[in-house]
Formats: C-alpha cells, structure tokens, sequence
C-alpha cells in the first residue's frame, strides 16, 4: 500500500488555505476555534502524549498568558502581539514553579492534583487575586492585534493570525518530536525506571515538557485574548482542560495530525451538530463513545519515527 | 468551639455523600484502573430517578416517612445499578484491553451523554423534591442543635459504608472483588468469573451513587442536571485524598474533605473555600504520594 | 477512512445547510440565548417567549405585512461560544438579536454586532460597563446594577437594620450588585459585618451560614440566584435561625419557593423588576394568557420576560419606521419610544441604549408562597 | 586498580535484610560474576550500585569517588550502564530509538536547538545515529533497528538491552542475567559479545545463572548467599568450595 | 485416543500476543497420575503453554481436552470448576489479603463447606506454617511461605490436575527440596501434577516424563530417565558444572 498521507496532509492544507475565501464569518470563526484548540492541543500533547503525564490543568495555563496579555496591555497599552512571549513565559514560570512538587505523582494522583490546580487559579481569578483580575468581570477593552500596522479585526484576518501560529507550532513541535527532547520524553512515558536507568534525567524531562507545554498554552491565551477582547475567568475552567485532553486522546496521543483532527472533532462537531439544537450535546457524548471502542488508540495514532536508512550524512529526517 | 463543633457536623454531612459517591469511583478504580467520569452523573440519575418515583408514585400516601425513604432507596438503588452496569457493557468493556486513556474519554463522553440526558428529559430548570417526606425539626445534642434529617443522611451514609465494608470483607463475592482488584489473572485461576465481578462493581458502585443522589434530593430538595459534575469532582478528590481503589480510604477521604471544606468555609474564606480544599489535598499528596490509606508501592526493578 | 468520509460527508451537509435557506421575505429577528450549559434553564425559557410572541405577532399578520422570523443560535452562557453564536448569527441577515443572559457572555458578543451593524438588545446583562462604551446598537431592556444597587441601599436604609451581611456569588452580576450596594452603604456609615462570596450550585451553604450566624447581622442581603437563595433560607430555617433575608432580582423565580418550601420562603423580600403576573396590564395579562395556554405553566424569570419585550420593542420599531435600517431603529428606540407599554411595564431607553425609569419593586413571600408586591 | 569498590553495603526492606555486609572490588577491565541462589540479594547489589536504592550502610566507590547518593542518571552518566533482569525495553519503540536513548546522556541539544535543528543539532543527531548503529551492529541485531523492540526475539531482546547500555559510552557495565531465555546459540554468541567488551577497554560485571556461562566467560566471581558474600574467586576456586557446592551448585544425590 | 487414563491432551494448540504468536503448535498429553514437567528456556513457551490450557490465554487453533471434554473454549472460571488448577509463575497471592482468606479463595468454585473444611486441614497438615500465620496478610510472607500458600490455595480447588509454574523460582536451596518433596506426596495421594521449572535436574528427578521446549514448539518428549541421560539436554539445560 502506498502511503496516501502525505496527499491528504496537501489536500487538507490547501483546503483549509482557501477555506476563509468561500466560508462566512460564522464557520471562519469556527474554523479560528479549531486552530486555537489545535495549537492547545499541541501544547498538551508534549505533556500528555509524549510525556504521558496525565495533566487535566492545561487550561490554567492557558489563563496564565491570557491574563498576563489582557492585564498588560489594558493598563500600558502594549501592543498585545508584543506581549505574546512574556505571556509564554510567564505561563513557563509557573509550571516550572508549580510542577515541581507534583511532579513526582503518579498517573491519577497526577490527574486530581492538576484539576486542582485549573480550579485554583479559577477561583483566584474570580476572587480577584492581587486586584488585578478584575474578578467575575474578568478584563475587558483588549485592544486587537496588529500585525505590520494591519489592524487585525474580522474572523477572516485572525484565521491567518491563528492557523499562522498553528503551522508554526506544528513545524516547531515536529521538529520537536524528532529530537533528544521528542524521544526522551517517549522513553519516560514507555517506562521511567528504563530511561533513567539509560541515563535519562526523568524528573528534569518531565519538567521541561510542562514547560514547554504551558509556554504554548500560555502564547494560545495571548490570541485568545487578542481575539475575545474582554477574557473572564469561566473561559478557563475545569471544563476547558477537559476539552483539551479529550482532543489529545480522541486524536491519537503522540501525533500531531491526530491532535489536529481531535481539535477539528471536538470543537468542530458540536458546531455541525446545532440542527440538534439542545440535543446536540447529547449527540456529541455518545460519538464520542462510539469513536473511541471504535479506534481505541485515538483516531490517529502516531507513526514511528523513521531514521536514515544506512550511516549516511545528513541527520533528522524529513517531516 | 460552639462554632467548630458545628462546622464539624455540617463538614461531616456533606462528607459522608461525598463518601458514598467517592466509594463508586474508588471500587471501579480498585478492579479495573479506570476512572469513571461518568460517576457523578450516575449521582444525578439517582436524583432525578428518585423525584420520579415519588411523584408517580405517590408513595408517601401510603407509607410513612421512613417507609418512602427505604422503598425510594431501594427502587433507585436497583435502577441506577442497571444504568451502571449498561454503561459497563456499551463504553467500557470493549475498551477493557486499550490503554487506560481511552476508556478515560469514552467515560467523558459518557458523563457528557448523561448529563444532556438528563437535561432533554427533565429540563434544565432546577427540579424540587416535595417538602413533606422527611420531618424537619432538629435534635438538640450536647447542647447545640442538628437537624435530624442531617443525622439521618450521616446515618444512612454511615450505615451503607458499614454495610458495603462488611459485604467486602466478609463474603464470598466481596472476597472475589478484592482479589480480582489485586491480581484480575489470578482471580481467574482461582476460578472466578471477572467479569461477573466487574458488573459486580458496576452495580454496587452506582447504587451507592444513585443513593447518595437520592439523598441529596430528600435533604436539599434542590436538584439540576449539572449537579453531577461538582459532585463527582468532589467524590473523585475524595477517591483520591484517601488513596484510589481502597475502600476505607473512599470514606475516611470523603468525610475528611467535607471536614476540610466546612473549616475552610469557617476560619479562612468562604470564596476560596474550594482553592482551600485543593491546596490541602495538595499538601497532602506532596507528602503522601499515595494518598492517606494508598499503599505505597516500592518500584521494583 | 470510511469513518473519514462520513465525518466530511456530515461536515458538508453541515456546510450547506449553514449556507442555504437564505429566502429573504420574512424579517429575521435573531435570539442569542444559552440553551445548554449551566444556564440552560433561562435560555430555553428565553426561546419559549420569544417563539411564543413571534407565533402571536404571525398569527396578526406580522410586522406591516410581513412574516417575523426567529433564528435561535445557543451562546451555551460562555463568552467563546457566544463570539460563535454572535459570528453565527451576523451571517443569517438579521436585523437585530435578542439577548443575551450573562454580562460578560453578551460582551463577548457586543463589538461582533457592532461591527455588523446588528442591533443588540441584551435582556440579562445588567453590568453598568456594556453601555458605556458609546456601541452604537446596544440596548437592553434590564436595568443596570447601579439602579438595583440604589433601590438596594434605600430598601436596606428604609428598613432601618443596625448590621447589615451581604453575600454574593462571585457571579459577575451578583458581585457587581453586592459591591455597588456595599458602597452606597459604606458611604452611609453603615455597619456592613459581613461580606462575602458563596460557591454557586453546591447544595450545601450550612457551613456559610453558620459562620455569618456567627457574624450576627440583623439582615442578610443576598445578591445571587434562586436556586442558592432557596437553598440558604431551607437551611437557615433548619438551623433555626430567623434572621430576614433580602434578594436581588435574580432571586425572582418561582422555583425558589419551591426549593425552600413556603415556611421557610415566607417573609423573604426581594427587588425585581414586575414581572407580568404582577402587572394588570392588558399586555401583560394577554401575554399570560397565551403563556398559561401553550406552555401550561409560568415563565420562570424576569430575564426571559425581558427577552420578549426586547422583541417586543424590536418589533414595534420595525414596524414604526417602516425600514430594516438599524440606524433609524435604533435612533426610534432611543428618541421615539416612550413608556411603550411592555410585559414588565412602561419602556423608554435613554442615549446609552439603558432602560430608563424605575423599574424595580420590592416583593415579599406570602405563607402560600406568593410573591407579592409590597407597595 | 580497582574501578569498583563495593564497601560494607547493607540494605534492608522492611524487617528482611537484603544485602548483609557486602564488600567487594572489580578491578579496571575484568569479567566479573556475581552469582548466587535466587533471592540472595544479587539484583539489589545491582540496584544500589546504580541508584535504584539507596543504602542503608556502606558506600560505593567508583573510580575512587562515592557515587552512593548520586540519582542513577548521574552513575550512568559517569560511566556505569547496566541491563535488568526482566527485560526493561522501551517496547513500543524500535530498536534504533531503544538505542538511542543510551546515546541520550552524551549529548547536549536542547529544546530550542531541537526546534530551531540548529546545525550543531543536525550534527549531534547523525553523529548519536551513527554511534547507535555502530551499537546495533556490535551485537548483531543491526538489521532489526526499524522493528518495534516488543517484536524482537527473546535473545535479541536481551541483546538490544546491551546495545543502548553500551550506547551510554560506559566504562563499567553490568549485565542481569543477560543469557535469560537464550537457546545455546545465543549464549555462545552472548559470551563472545560480552569478551568484545571487555576488549573495548569496559569493566563487566554479571549475574548470570547459566553456569556454562559464568565458567566461562568470567575472570573472578562473587557468590551471595541470604545477602552475604560466601566466597570469591576464580571460577575454579568457586567449582572447589564445599560452601558454594552446598548452598548453590547443589550437591549431587546420585 | 482419549483412552489409557489420558487426562489431559494438547493437540497442535497456537497462542498470539497481538501480532506475535508465542506457541508454534504445542502437543502433548497427561496421564492421569502422573508427574509431567516442562523444560525449556525463558521464553520457549512453557509458562505460556499452561496459561492456555487454564484459558488465560486464547488459542487460535488446536484443541485441549481435559478427561475427554474440550476446555479450549471455555473462560477460564469454568476450566477451574472442571479440576484445572493452576500454582503461577512468582505466585501470585493476594498480597493484601489474609492467608486464610487466599486460601479460601483457592475453593471459590467449590459451595460445599464441609470439604472445603477438610480441605483446609488438609494445606494445614501438609503446611503447618499456614496454620500458623493464617490471619496475617500473604504480602508479608516469606518467599518459600508464599510458594506453600501458592500450593495451597490450589489444592483447595480440590483440582484432578495441578499445574505447577516454576514453584522453586527463588527460593533457597532447602526450600525447594521441601517444596519438590511436598509435590511429591501430593501426587502420591492421587493427584495428577504438570511441572513447569527451570530447575531441570531437579524436575526430572521428580517427574515420570518429560517434555522439553524450544520457541514455542515441544523439540523433545521422553520418560524423566531417559531425558535425564540425554546429552543434549544434558549441555542445555542442566549447566555445565559437572
């Protein structure tokens, strides 16, 4: 069998290049949901996927280089695209910070620790901690992105904006899984005693892939923030972690294309689903069932990664 | 200490559902690894299923306070038990050899499944259980008065945590869930039927949920279809406060969050009541990986 | 990849299903309402008036002529699915939207129609900031937190408590409603001893209200939902504890006697704008009619009430000026409409697009569990 | 000069002491086998040696310095690699990436490099590929290096195991039953693997239950006992000891 | 076939671990009374080859008979219920639960309370030392404890065939005597015992026949002696001390 992805990944790329020209605002919105859920999605997957961490708390991540965005730029007025790395790095710092502790728990222990986390910074957020949250109300008056001193307002303008960042995430993170990095991370999750028994520093891995993953979240949160405007603290509750790990599992842990499809599923279905109306919900749950029994490892499970055949020059693969 | 006894028995009637309902995650938990997010909705069905019964019913024309309450319990017990084990068979058991994850997101979709359920059937306005099956005056002990019907849900919990220990520990089939929790292939060479054990599980575990919901309904005469979620969040913490898969552990880890959450409301915030609880289950798992009564597991090399 | 090709054969039905039905006779009025998530209740009662008063509106012979057309998109009452709904419902060619429940949901929302040229007529959305941001076609036919918060302070003034306890939700509204009170209060020297926030949707407040027994406040001023408020007077009657509570506006429902049960509801008061069971209003009183009729029961909350008198002056405003032109609508509503008699009294709207007039009445719960206005 | 000095190690679990006193050296470029019934504490040596568990007394010198409290991805980076008794392979992974996890602690590339494939990175990975080959074609299973581990013969399992410890670059190795599961071919094989790494200039030390095995390839052995050292020697001198003879060889009934 | 007291039959039976199959046809037979052991290497099978015949494992193809009835697809409850016990590999008591009630367990499928009270006493008499640690949790018994528990809770299945996996695996060197010499008095008592070990010479000298394992195939079948003698499995299995 010929392998068929390579034309597929073209297809669907071209298609989804061409898509804001033929869609209205409505679906181009929604196509905009699916790449911020992607590029989620993808910061998760480090830790989930690759790490295999099971981490329910990403979304308090995200609302880290949310806040960090709105807080900044609604009281300096900087630009909010500038703000993009230091709401990465603050986000970064505090899973450095966080993680560390937790980091030695195991599997479900992992799990209800990190859900506790998501509803922590909720609440403080809500309680407005430090008095810059603004509580309940959240921050509003973000002011929209510019890019090149091109105002970036209509759906249409930030579907560039996010797929854009979404194909840099996906080159970085590709290049990313077929690294040191990638691999370490895939010795751990396999089996820790073994890595680090190979010489592998599995706490430090651990850490650094929180890291790297709450990075990301924390730069989606600073698009988000760009794209809402005004952000509260109810776009980040337990419910939006969850979102984010069930397209990492639906997809295929591990796989970048898979965790692409779990966005475009998980955020894109209910959407397709509204002719069910307060149904539509319901629908949702039960695919979700069927999809799994069906494809128990994800819809698309990663592929191995494939070396150069003999001891030739020219390292790393092709992606 | 007016202030802190009575904090105490308000944390211990919360903990003692978030027991009951810890313990059907703890069970799941203990036979086959998963965590069964669905739970807490079961919790709900158990609510709602109990308002219909007696409304449709009318079952307090004919039987007393008491009387309505036990044949309530038992029909939703019963009921919520089938749902239980239907889920079992539809979400579960075809992912039973997949990566642990799986069954994970087949149980939310499940939990998602029943919560709209719910909705579509009931609405989404909150639904009221009738005001007259339980009495309300209170009972004075010790000089400071708790209602009696706040007594009656401690007891009851109480009494069904007995009863499920004693199930386990003494009998046969209790026997065989613990032994199939520890070591399912040996469980099978002594002969027992694994899967009969786990729909075992899966009938206990969410009658106990389905009771717990009941309860819910007849104390606080409040329910919603989202009432689910919160609490299957707070059983599953409490699953997990008292180390997952032990039973003991589900209601020392129930009764103790309860515990927690009052004297968190009481003498620190009441907004950051539920950050206080998480930063304490934190701390404690900082100190104790396992959780309270977890075992801990040398690795073995 | 059989899977593969249902799942695009699905998403292109989904695609053209979004793309067609664009017959343009009828006038599209949309309604942007929470119908699933945590506020499901109030959307789906929002989509049960408003379908109600097109239905009637049709069965007249609609707007001059014309059919009305109701296009319903679900915000789910979180402010990323309700920029979806709002995109969603910029592209079906309405004229303008009814809703939505929840300040920061409709904010999530606002600067969409804005941009649009969409008239938003929010009916749930009280924060005092989403009219002043000079948005040209934003409405809303609540009142705003300040003007609650006022009646509020006056109540709690008039009623001469010497220690006053103020609870609130953390909800956007509620907090905005304890704070705006707290300050009026504050300003007056009152003796405030208690401030604080509850956890919504979590059956259980005996540990709270034993720790503001403690406190000892002559009344409590709860500013957030029925469902909590019901909760806490059970529990407080259970913990035999008589002090008077007071609501706010979102503690107008029907069901939060029926949670507390009519012992422990009696003598609750609270602030809300009428509602039309209260009003002798032939509009009113046909409205309830036709609601009794279809629905076999009563609407649940003002904030769906509020709903169908957005449309309600939606309607009338079309039909007035003659033109689907949002600018001249919105300048009839804002110059023209004075005390067009709504299900929930006279309406006006002054520049901002705000509601004007005092709205709010002060109910208290009789033994049968009534609410009934006091004078 | 001895590279491995085991002093006084001591390590209990729970009430069962596990490791009683034990002292020992390796000295720089010998075979060594520690042998013993089964659950005389041979593994845990093992274990406290790489950091798996930490003594309760005693130390453990590696090239004079003590390593007794360093974590095991610091011993394996000093040079001590080791292989375990149940095969601790990462099954899911092919046999190149198994690998290349041994390379993993030689190289530097970080998370930036690795995304920005910085050409001091490109280089690193070719250069670790080329080592990792080298590694598979040293034990002989370089013509499996794109099969999932799990796939892989028994044997070839345990051989795998050795590649990516001696892709850690060691100067010490210490194998755990590395001829568990192997038919005689294998072994034979085996124990020429194991003398090529010694020929490298790389201390060996083994358990091994295969006696044939141990005779042979082993230049000096240890026996354990209930955690004890009973004797050391020269496999001869072991074959000669009543107390080994009693207490492991078995004394024939015939 | 069948007939001659043949207990227990394994025609040409293949298992796979998901794409991997593990036992290339597996044939062989016991009879009943007898001591089988089955040699081999790590790996070869053997462990593989007694979980099959307790329907741990699947096969997909051959057929096992056990006194005349096929067992190869039953669940693994049911093979228990018809006299299969099986001793597994490193054991695998219930380390949490009392010793008594492992051994309880052991007559799960068994509702007549007065055999298993005489079963009972019977593990006693043959493992005073379970007598005498009965309330204490089997994860804190010995090595050699554990293998008699093992044992034990087996007997109590009051099986017709005792399948024994590696029953000396770590145990010291007294023990295993004591363990072989406890197989042997079981059988003596009527009991028909397969015997998975690694301990070869040990295993032969207790068993009737034997047969021997290579990758998942039987490459050898002969009487104890016999195999005993032979050079091959002499080099092979049996060290090269001596």
């Amino acid at each position: 069998m010929k392998d068929v992805r390579p034309v597929i990944y073209a297809v669907f790329c071209g298609a989804l290049l061409l898509a804001p020209f033929f869609l209205n605002a409505y679906w181009v919105d929604v196509l905009n949901n699916v790449g911020l859920y992607a590029i989620l999605g993808l910061s998760l997957n480090i830790i989930l996927g690759h790490a295999g961490l099971f981490h329910m708390g990403h979304a308090a991540f995200y609302a880290m280089g949310a806040y960090t965005t709105a807080i900044i730029n609604t009281s300096y007025q900087i630009p909010v695209l500038w703000l993009m790395p230091l709401s990465g790095l603050v986000a970064g710092v505090a899973a450095l910070v966080i993680a560390r502790p937790i980091i030695h728990l195991r599997g479900d222990y992992l799990l209800i620790v990190t859900i506790g986390l998501v509803e922590i910074v909720r609440i403080a957020l809500i309680n407005n901690v430090f008095g810059i949250t603004g509580g309940s109300n959240g921050i509003f008056g973000i002011s929209r992105p510019e890019l090149f001193g091109f105002r970036i307002r209509r759906p249409e303008h930030f579907f560039f904006l996010i797929w854009g960042f979404a194909a840099i995430t996906v080159f970085l993170f590709h290049r990313l899984e077929n690294s040191r990095f990638g691999r370490a991370l895939n010795y751990l999750r396999e089996d820790d005693v073994a890595a680090e028994g190979s010489g592998i520093n599995t706490a430090h891995y651990k850490l650094i892939a929180f890291v790297v993953g709450a990075v990301w979240a924390g730069m989606a949160g600073n698009i988000f923030a760009a794209k809402m405007t005004i952000i509260a603290p109810e776009s980040f509750n337990f419910w939006e972690s969850v979102i984010m790990f069930m397209i990492v599992l639906l997809g295929g842990r591990g796989s970048i294309p898979g965790v692409i499809l779990g966005a475009f599923l998980i955020v894109g279905l209910p959407e397709l689903f509204r002719q069910f109306a307060t149904a539509r919900m319901l629908v949702f749950g039960a695919i979700m069932v069927a999809m799994m029994i069906f494809r128990t490892e994800g819809i698309l499970p990663p592929r191995p990664r494939r070396y150069p055949a003999a001891v030739a020059d020219g390292g790393g693969d092709g992606p | 200490m007016d202030l802190f006894l009575q904090q105490l028995t308000n944390g211990l009637a919360v903990g003692s559902i978030y027991a009951l309902i810890a313990l059907g995650y703890t069970m799941v938990y203990g036979v086959l690894k998963l965590i069964n997010f669905a739970h807490g909705d079961l919790f709900a069905i158990g609510a709602y299923l109990g308002l219909t019964l007696l409304t449709t019913f009318g079952l307090s024309q004919y039987l007393g306070p008491m009387g309505v309450v036990i044949v309530l319990a038992v029909m939703v017990m019963g009921l919520v038990a089938v749902v239980g084990a239907v889920l079992e068979r539809v979400a579960y058991r075809p992912l039973r050899q997949a990566h642990r994850l799986s069954a994970v997101v087949s149980a939310m979709g499940a939990s998602i499944f029943f919560q709209n359920a719910l909705m579509l059937v009931y609405g989404a306005r909150y639904k009221v259980y009738p005001h007259d099956i339980l009495p309300k005056n209170a009972v004075s002990i010790m000089g400071f008065e708790i209602p009696l019907v706040r007594l009656l849900v401690l007891l009851t919990s109480v009494l069904m945590m007995v009863a499920l220990y004693l199930f386990i520990q003494k009998t046969r089939i209790g026997t065989a869930i613990r032994a199939a929790a520890i070591d399912q292939r040996a469980a099978k060479l002594m002969g027992i039927n694994v899967d009969r054990v786990i729909m075992i599980v899966f009938l206990i575990g969410p009658a106990l949920g389905g009771v717990a919901g009941l309860m819910v309904g007849l104390y606080y005469g409040q329910i919603n279809f989202t009432m689910g979620w919160m609490y299957g969040l707070k059983a599953f913490t409490a699953a997990i406060l008292g180390g997952i898969g032990n039973i003991p552990g589900a209601m020392v880890g129930g009764l103790l969050l309860g515990v927690i959450e009052a004297m968190g409301a009481a003498y620190i915030s009441i907004a950051w009541k539920d950050a206080i609880t998480f930063m304490v289950l934190i701390a404690i798992l900082i100190v104790r990986p396992t959780g309270l009564l977890g075992e801990r597991v040398a690795d073995k090399v | 990849m059989k899977k593969m090709s249902v799942f695009m054969l699905v998403l292109m039905i989904g695609l053209l299903g979004a793309g067609s039905a664009l017959a343009d006779d009828p006038v599209r009025i949309g309604l942007m309402a929470p119908l699933t998530g945590a506020w499901a209740s109030e959307g789906q009662d929002m989509k049960q008036i408003v379908e109600l008063l097109a239905e009637s509106l049709n069965a007249a012979g609609g707007i001059n002529g014309r059919k009305v057309q109701v296009i319903t998109a679900d915000d789910g009452g979180d402010p990323r699915t309700a920029a979806l709904a709002a995109q969603r419902l910029s592209t079906q060619k309405i004229v303008a939207v009814i809703g939505t429940y929840g300040s920061a949901v409709t904010e999530a929302s606002q600067g969409i129609y804005d941009e649009m040229d969409i008239i938003q007529v929010a009916n749930g959305s009280t924060a005092i900031r989403l009219s002043e941001k000079g948005l040209k076609h934003f409405l809303r036919t609540c009142p705003r937190d300040d003007e609650q918060g006022l009646v509020a302070y006056q109540t709690l003034k008039d009623g001469g408590y010497k220690s006053i306890g103020i609870l609130h939700d953390n909800s956007s509204y509620a907090k905005g409603l304890a704070d705006e009170a707290k300050t009026l209060l504050d300003k007056d020297g009152a003796n405030i001893v208690f401030f604080e926030a509850l956890t919504p949707k979590q059956n259980d407040y005996t540990a709270i209200l034993t720790r503001m027994r403690a406190s000892n406040p002559d009344v409590v001023f709860f500013t957030g939902y029925y469902g909590e408020a019901g909760l806490l007077l059970r529990q407080k009657m259970e913990m035999n504890w008589p002090v008077p509570f007071i609501g706010g506006d979102a503690t107008n429902n029907p069901d939060l006697v029926k949670i507390a049960g009519n012992a422990a509801a009696k003598g609750f008061r609270f602030l809300s704008p009428p509602v039309p069971q209260d009003l002798d209003t032939p509009e009113a009183k046909a409205f309830m009619e036709s609601y009794r009729g279809k629905y076999n029961g009563e609407p649940g909350s003002v904030w769906a009430v509020l709903a169908g008198d957005g449309f309600r002056v939606v309607a009338k405003a079309i039909e007035a000026t003659g033109s689907e032109d949002p600018g001249k609508i919105v300048a009839y509503l804002k110059n023209e409409l004075k005390d067009f008699p709504g299900l929930t009294g006279p309406i006006s709207f002054d520049a901002k697009g705000d509601r004007v007039g005092d709205l709010y009445r002060l109910y208290e719960v009789d033994a049968g569990g009534k609410f009934v206005l006091l004078p | 000069m001895s590279l491995l000095q085991l002093q006084n190690l001591t390590k209990r679990f729970g009430g069962l002491v596990a490791v009683d006193n034990v002292s020992f050296d390796v000295p720089e470029g010998a075979i060594v086998g520690l042998i013993g019934p089964n659950g005389a504490g041979k593994t845990t040596v093992f274990n406290l040696i790489t950091g798996n568990y930490r003594p309760d007394r005693g130390d453990i010198l590696f090239d004079g310095r003590s390593i007794r409290k360093l974590p095991t991805h610091r011993i394996v980076h000093l040079g001590i690699a080791r292989t375990f008794q149940t095969i601790r392979l990462f099954p899911k992974l092919s046999v190149v990436e198994n690998v290349l996890a041994g390379r993993h602690c030689r190289m530097k590339a970080g998370v930036i490099a690795a995304m920005l494939r910085l050409p001091a990175q490109k280089r690193e990975e070719t250069a670790a590929l080329a080592e990792a080959r080298a590694e598979m074609a040293f034990v002989g299973i370089e013509r499996d290096a794109d099969q999932v581990a799990e796939n892989l013969s028994y044997g070839n399992q345990r051989l795998l195991e050795i590649a990516r410890a001696l892709a850690t670059g060691p100067r010490f190795i210490i194998l755990d039953e590395p001829a568990g599961g192997m038919n005689d071919f294998e072994t034979a094989k085996l124990i020429r693997v194991i003398r090529q790494i010694r020929d490298r200039g790389i201390t060996v030390l083994l358990i091994e239950h295969d006696m044939s095995l141990v005779m042979e390839a082993c230049e000096q052995l240890v026996v354990l006992e209930n955690g004890a050292k009973i004797a050391e020697g020269t496999p001869g001198e072991i074959q000669e000891n009543e107390r080994v003879i009693e207490a492991y060889l078995g004394v024939e009934e015939e | 076939m069948g007939c001659d007291g043949v207990m227990l039959q394994v025609e040409n039976i293949h298992v796979r671990y998901g794409r991997v199959e593990a036992l290339h046809g597996v044939t062989l037979e016991v009879r009943e009374g007898e001591i089988v052991t089955l040699l081999g290497a790590n790996g070869a099978g053997k462990s593989t080859t007694l979980n099959a015949i307790c329907g741990i494992f699947k096969t997909t193809e051959g057929a096992i008979r056990f006194r005349g009835d096929n067992i190869h697809t039953l669940p693994a409850h049911e093979i228990v219920t018809r006299g299969v016990a099986q001793v597994p590999e490193g054991r695998r008591v219930f380390g949490t639960l009392s010793v008594r009630e492992n051994l309880n367990l052991g007559a799960y499928t068994c509702n007549d309370n007065a055999r298993n009270q005489s079963n009972l006493q019977r593990v006693y008499a043959l493992f005073p030392r379970l007598a005498e640690r009965a309330g204490q949790l089997a994860g804190t018994l010995s090595g050699g404890e554990q293998q008699m528990l093992a044992i034990g809770r087996a007997l109590m299945a009051n099986p017709k065939i005792l399948l024994l996996d590696e029953p000396s695996l770590g145990l010291a060197p007294l023990l295993v005597k004591a363990i072989f010499d406890t197989i042997r008095e079981i059988n003596r008592s009527g009991l028909t015992v397969v015997l998975v070990e690694q301990n070869a010479r040990a295993a032969l000298k207790l068993a009737h026949r034997g047969y021997v394992m290579e990758v998942g195939r039987i490459v050898l079948e002969d009487t104890a002696d016999q195999l005993l003698a032979n050079p091959d499995v002499q080099k092979a299995y049996l060290g090269g001390v001596r």
